[in-house]
């Protein structure tokens, strides 16, 4: 018994003493280290796009192992040619088969080589689209319908081995088109076809595509698969067949890029690329592989990111402001913020007197300082903000959009403000006093008469508790305050998420609130926050607000599926909503991610939504040491 | 039956009649065969009013199994069992509570059979409560007046104690007040001495046999030794294994003991003098549990004078063997 | 004759959050080679705290105040932790009250009586102690073949066996029994009584034999001590204490239990209760229930002296006459009569008013 | 015994065929289904959701469902996943089993046997000062919040003394070259540790035996003991498995560790309790009145059998160090049957859920049962004939 | 002894004092007697004053919120003090200094104490009650009532509740009530039962269960009047034991996010742990301390003073 216990005791401590005496692993050279929160699931991208369409899944495989015939040259977004030559052709009718379809023709670019160093031709881009038609892309289910969308796309066509033609149902939209179909994975013929052909005869094609374990796949993108120990890491090894290494992608002050590789001498431009250039990115890979090692919570990504273990901690919320701080102290990490795709905002009911009056808006607009509540109160955790479309979407991002009352002082905005509300017929029992040369306001205005020459009664500024969202809380306390410097009755009701939203989208009984949204690339959320069609119960526009030039133009840009002519409709939709402010847009908050600098460096880090956004630039970074 | 004793008179209160209690044993769980425990083997016996029967035997022998089947604390397997003439074997609902009123019990272990949560009031009452028996100030007058005469005297001085604070004779008191509070007119005493120390016992045996006088009460006295069934008993029954082996007056039974068993019994108990040299008890081996017994006499294995002719003859029933003196054995 | 254990004026208090009881007190005798002692009283009287203050087991709140265990000459009071664990059992064995709890239930029986054997004789071989056990299992009458088997598949008796097989393992010169046959069936306790009688003889044995039954002592002992609330108030030889009883408790002792052989006599009762030993009544502790006592009794505590050879005594009014047992008339006088069994009642009342289990104290005397 | 152990079988697996069926209904009755997980989609007909569902029996009737559940249950058939559809939960259960299986019985163990030995210590020095401190020690570990203690833990020994690692179960750098799989050598250690123990305890059953072993035989014992830990290395390193073993010995060290700490202190206490019962056994004063050295009677007598009621008491507790193995799992990210649950909580995955709960519950009837039987045999008294009972 | 006599009697049939007074009294002494063995024990004792403090700490919420503090500020789920940077650490404002989303911590803990107090109490209420009702019935009974309960009891043992509640949780959201009822019953046809059962079967073979029946006792009456007052003293142990492990597993579930529960202790880790505050623990040590130092302390009392009940309801146990 006493043996039994000494020794028992003695081997744990010996275990204790080796354990904590031989180091950890010297780290592997060459791989670019990320932590991921949650296993990827699969392999197979009909499972990974389909029903398991997790972020994780994208972030290790997807997006790593594929091209496709366009994409979005990072970081500005642009939609540029990847695996295609050029841009589409135009769309054209043609009769085929008694139906009418709309055709467009796409080249190819010759020097794309899959892993296993044969070429990618018009037979893997047809069968990319047809096999997956073939299945029903609605039982695929999870994000096949959108990018092979049955709706519009009727097949694909091989002309000759490097040139393609779509022929499609009826005209898409550029949702459908360039941000759709003309996106989707491209799969190769000579791997897939037979398990295609395998899995038509089973009781159940899709499940059997589903459960499919892809060993083995040619792969076209920057990575290839090296290992997955499940529920530990992940390792991607690069494609040492990739044809786009060294390929230099450039941005010009205009918006315009150009991409050259020179080791094929392939060259594509946009258009006549004038001005300054912005960047120029090289495209890589520059390392041997990327690891991913599987962390369940964010506190142990962050001391694993402290400890060197990892490069960067890859999450599509990016981390939490409480990690910031002890991050941008540890030695080599940096941290970068950038905005998110989102926004939020303040609404009034525009069914009622007098919200209903732009002016009254404009001058409420001019009224809040932005800048200052970001800077100064919230001490740079959110960004001022004032177009729906945030200027990280470059793309569409119109800067010439009206900023109203940006850069003034406190007394310049109110002097501003009383002008606007005065043009609109406003007047005070007592007018506002200031000091412009001290920035001094000597007297808050009072009671604020209606162009109806009645006063304006108090209202309520529903704005979200402090509990759910500090932020808002602040800004409203705040805007509620200048308001009143100024002469105007507004409350800030601090009220619960839940009664909010019910009292917005469903009783749409509200004066004024303060909400948020958050956006997908492509701003089609234009259209759905400001058409009247959705000013209905239930409908995105709760505010009520009407413009018939308004709609039309958002339908026309819907319906557009040139890229240019849709750039120039989309700015002028900014212009027009900066300009009547259906939303007062107020501020955002940014995606905050950490890197080590003393390893690795990027080409960029500016990017909207954050490096996260495409697996964390895997195909761009350079190893320091 | 080899009774002719005593039915014919009122004077019996309790007839106890070819009474059988087998209990079934666990074998194992798979196992089909069913085991049974003859704890009481075809028992008879009567108790005359105002008379005390003790029933004497070793550990296991089926007097206390005995004893709560007549206070309906078991069923019988088999038997009857006759209080003042009427079979209260299988009796239910409003005679049951009758039956309590007639017959109660008195407990070995002094501190173990009363409540440790109640106080001595509501031990004594609580016959009382849920036969519904008076109003409350009767109860109160009646659980003095039981505890006056069980000797807790002032009864005010104990009324609202807990058990524990008292001692094993007064406990034991109370419970003796607790059986006789609703007056009944037989009690099953169960060995109310054995858990005492030697100068209390004194004292309890002694007040039993008050009560017995000023109450006329019959007991059954149930107790493992001869000596006090000799003083408290008018007659004795000596059990074995479920069987009754001897039964008689208590000084016949003492003096001229005639079954093997009672024989070894009496000379095995020891005595306060070192002057006597008692003859060892001739008997063999231990007590076995009687599981499935074999149909015959069940002291066999033991006995000392046992013949050949026993070990296939069934298991002897008592015989009268004059005065009222009965014994069940081959030999005699 | 050698002596081989004298308690000198032994007493031992145990402190409780009520204070300080006084288990014994000025307790002396001697045991020669070979004789048996038997130890009677009530139970709380002393008698297992003697046993364990002779074995040094007392628990942690007891505390010796004064006086001498002389074992062989050697005071066990003296002696380290480590000499007193090598003395007991080698020397003093003991045989526990309850048989059925004292054997370890997860062991056979056989290796348990083995293993003290190893442990103080570690020269022999766990062969050698085998026989040794085997031969202690025939000599107090159990199969040699149950040695392998747990208690829990022993009877009563075979257990009680058992353990006095256990206590002479290491062939001790005392041996305490305490109470080991209380919870036996009268049968198998008459056959146990012979056994260890047969047994202590055979091998020249001391015995201190501790019961409450004074029917056992008596047939057990040489010498016989009584003892009450701590305290012992007679000793000397069995025949002569049972012939002539002098402390009137042990008189009481003897006569409140209803005898099997000869007449069926009357009753002595003791009235009251045994003292709360926390503070024991001044004088002779035995007063406020003796009928005997006179006023000294309450006060002066009776000094312990021996009387005739041997014989030692602790009382101020000694029983001088040849006891007189009390007879059966006397017995059908108070159950006859109804006055007398409600003048029993009315006495009652005045008992219990000092206090306790009163009852009836009718005259035996 | 066969008897025995046959009937626990009966009554374990009608018991779990109880539990299979309450864990199924009562999942049955959360809102939801794979049609809002799988289709997320909006631009998804209708017509492909009903489709799927009828595939997947969805539309039938619940009891129908349930029987084709319980028929594919024993058939080890525990549906497809929902979250990582068409995946069958079996496999993605198999692959978890072992790391759960390795890190539950090491922490069990390991707590189990310090609260023994302490409980004991404490217990034979009741009202010393060890005895004070080991119970408010205990008694604060026991009702410590188990997610703060477990990044406490990581926090000081992972973060700032850097002597262990962080989280996870393995190395990355190590093992993207290691020929093996993480579960091939859980599996390895599984088996290398039973033989380990199989093996001692055949040792010590045969060469220990007695009261009284010779000089020799302990010898013997000792270095055959020593023989077989060098054996299992050696074949260890032969195979290339050993840096791999010792990697995985060196991430459960944390985790153990703090599964211990929580744990410990129940079986403690408990032992506490029940050894001061069985120290004022008639036995254990025999014993010391035998002059058996201290140790030996504390050992041998009073803990031996206050371990009885601990052992059952075991039985109690596993459920709960099963709710805090999965904490521990979620906290150092140690990817077994309780991280696993977790995330299939989180994301509605009802059959992936079920079969985790069904999977625990396996596990935990095969505890109680292995702990009944080892109560058995411990326990001299119990005949196997009549049911033990808990 | 005698001193414990009431005022001595004439022994005649009228009681000096009304029967509720005298029954009152001596549940006082009981009480009382039970309290001297209870202090002896020193883990009782802290057990006891550790509740009694956490008693008026929550007692104090009510009282500081309807006059000192500001709701605007003080609010425990939706103050928001605009003044400072959050997290703040303690200063003369918020003496445990603020979470990241600007509530007070002190505010917090302390609207938490009443509620946690109000979830074990409840909880442990529910077990107790069920596990006291179902172990008695099952002891006494036998039969097919104690078969059934007692599988149920040993199916109940085999989930693990955090795990099954997580499930629940994530699926339908607890809310606080719901949740104290769920645990109170899984926890009252659990362990309890069994633990329960075996006291009530050990008191239904006493022989004062006989003598009540040999008086004429139904079996209601004897369960009611016999069983389960014997039963009760460790039905009360075993409710602190459940307080207890209601506390803590709120505190885990809310850890992970699972309950509907807008502010408890556990949620209070939780606020801290998804804003990224829980890993530095020195620095921001007042977001975690206070709370997972009130649930330790708050589960510990309880459990002390379970121990200490212990001695009380188990003789054997006690220091000799």
């Amino acid at each position: 018994m006493k043996s039994w216990k000494g020794t028992l005791a003695a081997l744990i401590i010996t275990i204790l003493v080796v354990a904590i005496a031989v180091p950890g692993f010297a780290g592997s050279s060459g791989l670019y280290e990320m932590s991921v929160f949650e296993n990827p699931t699969t392999l197979n991208i009909f499972s990974a796009t389909g029903p398991q369409s997790t972020v994780w899944n994208d972030f290790v495989a997807s997006s790593q192992y594929y091209t496709s015939l366009y994409g979005l040259a990072q970081p500005y977004m642009t939609f540029v040619p990847s695996v295609a030559a050029d841009m589409p052709s135009e769309l054209k009718q043609e009769k085929i088969g008694g139906n009418t379809y709309y055709t467009s023709i796409v080249k190819m670019r010759k020097d794309i080589k899959w892993s296993n160093n044969t070429s990618l031709t018009a037979d893997d881009v047809a069968f990319s689209y047809n096999a997956v038609l073939d299945m029903d892309p609605n039982k695929l289910g999870g994000n096949w319908p959108s990018i092979v969308d049955p709706t519009v796309l009727e097949r694909v066509e091989k002309v000759d081995n490097y040139t393609v033609k779509f022929i499609l149902k009826e005209k898409p939209g550029l949702a459908q088109w360039q941000y759709g179909v003309l996106q989707t994975y491209l799969l190769n013929k000579a791997y897939w076809e037979p398990v295609f052909a395998k899995a038509k005869k089973a009781s159940d094609p899709v499940k059997e595509l589903l459960a499919y374990e892809p060993i083995g796949e040619p792969a076209a993108g920057p990575f290839m698969f090296g290992k997955w120990e499940k529920g530990a890491f992940f390792q991607n090894v690069a494609n040492p067949a990739y044809s786009m290494k060294g390929q230099i992608t450039t941005f010009y002050e205009d918006g315009n890029v150009t991409i050259v590789n020179p080791k094929t001498g392939f060259k594509w431009q946009s258009s006549k690329p004038t001005g300054k250039v912005l960047l120029k990115v090289t495209e890589g890979p520059n390392v041997s592989g990327t690891l991913y090692r599987i962390l369940g919570n964010q506190a142990a990504a962050v001391m694993s990111l402290i400890g060197g273990q990892v490069d960067f901690i890859l999450n599509s919320l990016g981390l939490q402001r409480g990690f910031q701080e002890q991050l941008s102290q540890a030695q080599g990490v940096s941290t970068i913020e950038n905005n998110v795709n989102g926004f939020r905002f303040m609404m009034f009911n525009l069914r009622k007197y007098p919200f209903n009056i732009k002016e009254f808006r404009q001058a409420i607009s001019i009224l809040i300082d932005r800048e200052y509540i970001c800077e100064s109160v919230l001490q740079g955790i959110a960004f001022p903000q004032y177009s729906v479309v945030p200027p990280g979407n470059a793309f569409w991002y119109n800067p010439d959009a009206p900023q109203l009352g940006k850069g003034l002082t406190r007394t310049q905005k109110i002097e501003q403000a009383v002008k606007v509300l005065k043009k609109a017929g406003f007047s005070w029992e007592v007018e506002p006093e200031i000091d412009l040369k001290k920035d001094k306001l000597i007297k808050r205005g009072k009671g604020l008469i209606m162009p109806d020459g009645k006063k304006m009664p108090s209202f309520d500024f529903m704005v979200m508790t402090a509990g759910y969202d500090p932020l808002r809380y602040t800004f409203g306390l705040n805007i509620a305050q200048w308001a009143k410097d100024v002469g105007i009755p507004m409350e800030a009701a601090p009220t619960d998420f839940n009664v909010v939203s019910d009292k917005v989208f469903e009783e749409q009984d509200f004066d004024a609130a303060l909400m948020g949204w958050s956006l997908t690339a492509y701003p089609d959320h234009m259209r759905w926050f400001f058409h009247s069609d959705q000013a209905g119960e239930g409908g995105f526009n709760p505010q009520g607000y009407t413009n018939p030039e308004f709609d039309k133009l958002a339908d026309a840009f819907m319906a557009e599926s040139d890229m240019d002519t849709a750039r120039k409709q989309a700015f002028k939709l900014q212009e027009i909503l900066s300009d009547e402010l259906p939303y007062i847009v107020l501020f955002d908050t940014p995606i905050i991610e950490a890197y080590r600098s003393d390893r690795i460096e990027y080409p960029y880090t500016e990017i909207l939504s954050g490096l996260q956004r495409y697996g964390a630039l895997t195909s761009t970074v350079k190893l320091l040491k | 039956m080899a009774l002719p004793a005593a039915t014919e008179s009122g004077d019996v209160i309790l007839d106890v009649r070819d009474l059988s209690k087998y209990y079934p044993v666990n074998q194992g769980f798979f196992s089909g065969k069913k085991a049974l425990l003859h704890a009481v083997d075809n028992v008879t016996f009567q108790v005359k009013r105002g008379e005390v029967l003790g029933l004497v035997g070793e550990s296991g022998c089926g007097k206390t199994t005995t004893g709560r089947l007549i206070v309906r604390l078991a069923t019988p397997t088999s038997g009857r069992i006759l209080i003042e003439n009427t079979d209260v074997s299988e009796i239910k609902g409003q005679d049951m509570m009758e039956f309590r009123q007639k017959v109660q019990m008195i407990f070995q272990d002094p501190y173990e059979s009363l409540d440790p949560r109640m106080t001595i009031f509501d031990i004594v009452a609580e016959p009382l409560n849920v036969n519904g028996i008076g109003t409350f100030e009767e109860r109160e007058a009646q659980v003095e007046e039981m505890l006056n005469l069980v000797g807790l005297a002032p009864p005010s001085a104990f009324l609202f104690r807990f058990p524990h604070e008292l001692s094993g004779g007064q406990r034991q008191r109370v419970a003796i007040a607790r059986a006789l509070v609703v007056r009944p007119s037989f009690v099953v005493a169960d060995e109310p001495t054995s858990m005492l120390d030697v100068s209390i016992r004194t004292g309890i045996m002694k007040l039993m046999a008050q009560l017995r006088e000023n109450l006329g009460i019959s007991y059954l006295y149930i107790t493992h030794d001869l000596a006090v069934a000799r003083y408290l008993c008018d007659r004795i029954a000596v059990m074995y294994l479920g069987n009754i082996v001897e039964l008689g007056d208590a000084e016949d039974i003492v003096k001229r003991p005639l079954h093997p068993y009672t024989k070894a019994l009496i000379s095995a108990v020891p005595v306060p003098d070192p002057a006597i040299e008692r003859p060892a008890p001739n008997i063999k081996g231990g007590v076995s549990k009687p599981i499935n017994p074999r149909p015959r006499c069940r002291f066999y294995d033991r006995c000392p004078e046992s013949s050949s002719s026993c070990a296939n003859a069934e298991n002897p029933e008592l015989k009268d063997v004059g005065d009222g003196h009965l014994v069940a054995c081959h030999l005699l | 004759m050698d002596t081989l254990l004298r308690l000198e004026d032994l007493t031992m208090h145990y402190k409780t959050k009520a204070g300080w009881v006084q288990a014994i007190d000025g307790v002396s005798f001697s045991l020669n080679k070979g004789q048996s002692l038997g130890l009677v009283g009530e139970s709380g009287c002393g008698k297992t705290s003697i046993a364990m203050s002779l074995m040094r087991l007392l628990p942690n709140n007891a505390k010796l105040v004064r006086g001498r265990v002389l074992f062989g000459g050697q005071d066990l009071y003296a002696l380290s932790d480590e000499e007193i664990r090598k003395l007991r059992w080698k020397k003093i064995a003991m045989i526990f009250q309850a048989a059925m709890n004292s054997l370890n239930p997860v062991y056979s029986v056989g290796n348990q009586i083995i293993e003290a054997i190893l442990t103080h004789e570690p020269e022999t071989s766990e062969e050698e102690a085998r026989e040794r056990v085997k031969s202690l299992f025939e000599l107090v009458g159990i199969p040699a073949e149950r040695m392998g088997h747990y208690p829990h598949e022993y009877s009563g008796g075979m257990k009680q066996r058992a353990v006095i097989a256990m206590a002479l393992a290491c062939r001790p010169s005392l041996i305490i029994a305490d109470e080991p046959t209380t919870a036996l069936d009268v049968i198998v306790q008459d056959k146990i009584l012979r056994e260890i009688e047969d047994i202590r003889c055979k091998i020249n044995m001391s015995m201190i034999y501790i019961s409450h039954d004074v029917s056992v002592i008596a047939e057990v002992s040489d010498v016989v001590g009584v003892m009450y609330a701590g305290k012992l108030l007679e000793l000397g030889p069995a025949d002569d204490v049972f012939k002539k009883p002098r402390n009137p408790y042990t008189y009481s002792l003897m006569y409140a239990y209803p005898s099997i052989l000869g007449e069926k006599h009357d009753l002595v009762t003791i009235p009251g209760e045994p003292p709360n030993l926390l503070a024991p009544p001044a004088g002779c502790r035995f007063h406020p229930r003796c009928d005997w006592a006179t006023k000294e009794c309450a006060k002066v505590e009776p000094v312990w002296h021996e009387i005739a050879n041997g014989h030692y005594l602790a009382c101020h009014n000694p029983i001088r006459t040849e006891a007189v047992k009390p007879c059966v008339e006397q017995v059908a006088a108070t159950g006859n009569a109804q006055v007398a069994a409600t003048g029993t009642v009315t006495e009652m009342h005045q008992v219990t008013a000092k206090g306790g289990d009163g009852n009836g104290a009718s005259g035996s005397n | 015994m066969r008897r025995y152990v046959f009937g626990r079988v009966g009554q374990v697996i009608l018991t779990l065929l109880i539990y299979i069926t309450l864990v199924y209904f009562l999942l049955q009755a959360m809102p939801g289904d794979i049609t809002m997980m799988y289709l997320s989609n909006p631009k998804i007909p209708q017509a492909a959701r009903e489709e799927l569902r009828s595939q997947l029996g969805l539309d039938q009737s619940l009891f129908i469902q349930y029987v084709s559940y319980m028929k594919n249950f024993f058939r080890g058939e525990l549906g497809v996943s929902f979250s990582q559809y068409p995946k069958p939960v079996w496999d993605i259960l198999m692959e978890k089993l072992p790391r759960t299986f390795v890190l539950f019985l090491t922490a069990n163990i390991l707590s189990f046997y310090i609260g023994f030995v302490l409980g004991k210590v404490i217990a034979w020095r009741r009202g010393k000062i060890i005895d004070h401190a080991a119970t408010v020690v205990g008694i604060t570990f026991w009702t410590a919040f188990y997610p703060l203690l477990a990044l406490v833990v990581i926090w000081i020994f992972a973060y700032n003394l850097k002597w262990l690692p962080l989280n996870q179960f393995i190395d990355p750098r190590l093992w993207t070259a290691a020929p093996f799989t993480a579960n091939q050598v859980f599996g390895n250690m599984v088996c290398g540790a039973a033989i380990v123990a199989i093996g001692i305890f055949l040792i010590f059953f045969y060469l220990l035996r007695g009261l009284k072993p010779s000089r020799r035989s302990r010898v013997y014992a000792w270095s055959a003991t020593a023989a077989l830990i060098a054996a299992v290395v050696f074949v260890a390193v032969r195979k290339g498995m050993l840096i791999y073993i010792w990697d995985i010995t060196r991430h459960m060290i944390l985790p153990v560790l703090t599964l211990t700490l929580i744990n410990f202190a129940g079986t403690m206490l408990l032992m506490r309790d029940s050894m001061l019962e069985t120290v004022q056994e008639d036995y254990v004063l025999a014993a010391r009145a035998k002059g058996l050295p201290d140790r030996v009677v504390r050992d041998r007598y009073a803990a031996r059998t206050a371990l009885l009621p601990t052992v059952t008491s075991l039985v109690l507790s596993l459920a709960s160090s099963m709710s805090g193995g999965m904490v521990t799992e979620t906290m150092f990210s140690w990817p077994g049957l309780g991280q696993t649950l977790f995330t299939a909580a989180l994301a509605n995955d009802y059959p992936l859920a079920t079969g985790a709960l069904a999977f625990t519950g396996i596990f935990l009837l095969i505890a109680h049962f292995i702990a009944d039987i080892l109560y058995a045999v411990l326990d001299p008294r119990i005949t196997y004939t009549g049911q033990s009972g808990i | 002894m005698n001193e414990l006599a009431p005022t001595p009697g004439t022994g005649s049939a009228s009681l000096t004092e009304p029967l509720w007074k005298i029954r009152w009294k001596l549940t006082r002494r009981s009480f009382a007697q039970s309290w001297e063995i209870f202090r002896e024990s020193r883990i009782g004792m802290i057990g006891i004053i550790l509740i009694i403090a956490f008693g008026i700490f929550g007692a104090l919420w009510p009282i500081m919120i309807n006059t000192v503090w500001d709701p605007m500020v003080y609010d425990p789920v939706v103050g928001f003090d605009p003044m400072s940077m959050h997290p703040s650490p303690p200063s003369a404002a918020h003496l445990l200094g603020t979470d990241p989303i600007g509530r007070d911590i002190l505010a917090q803990l302390m609207y938490s104490t009443g509620r946690e107090f109000l979830l074990g109490v409840l909880s442990a209420v529910i077990t107790v009650v069920i596990g006291t009702t179902v172990g008695t019935a099952a002891a006494y009974y036998g039969g097919l009532i104690d078969t059934v309960f007692m599988r149920i009891a040993d199916i109940i043992l085999l989930f693990p509740f955090i795990p099954l509640l997580v499930v629940m949780g994530s699926m339908v959201k607890l809310s606080f009530l719901p949740f104290a009822v769920i645990m109170g019953v899984l926890g009252g046809f659990g362990g309890i039962t069994i633990i329960l059962k075996a006291q009530a079967l050990s008191v239904s073979v006493r022989p004062y269960i006989d003598a009540a029946r040999v008086a004429g006792g139904s079996d209601f009456h004897i369960i009611v009047s016999h069983i389960i007052p014997n039963v009760l003293p460790l039905s009360f142990l075993y409710m602190m034991f459940s307080v207890t492990s209601a506390i803590l597993s709120e505190a885990t579930l809310s850890f992970f996010g699972v309950l509907n529960i807008d502010m408890s202790w556990g949620m209070m880790i939780h606020t801290a742990d998804v804003a990224g505050y829980l890993f530095d623990f020195a620095r921001y040590w007042w977001l975690w301390a206070p709370s997972g130092l009130a649930i330790t302390l708050f589960c510990a009392a309880f459990y002390m003073v379970g121990r200490g009940l212990d001695e009380v309801v188990n003789p054997r146990l006690r220091k000799r």
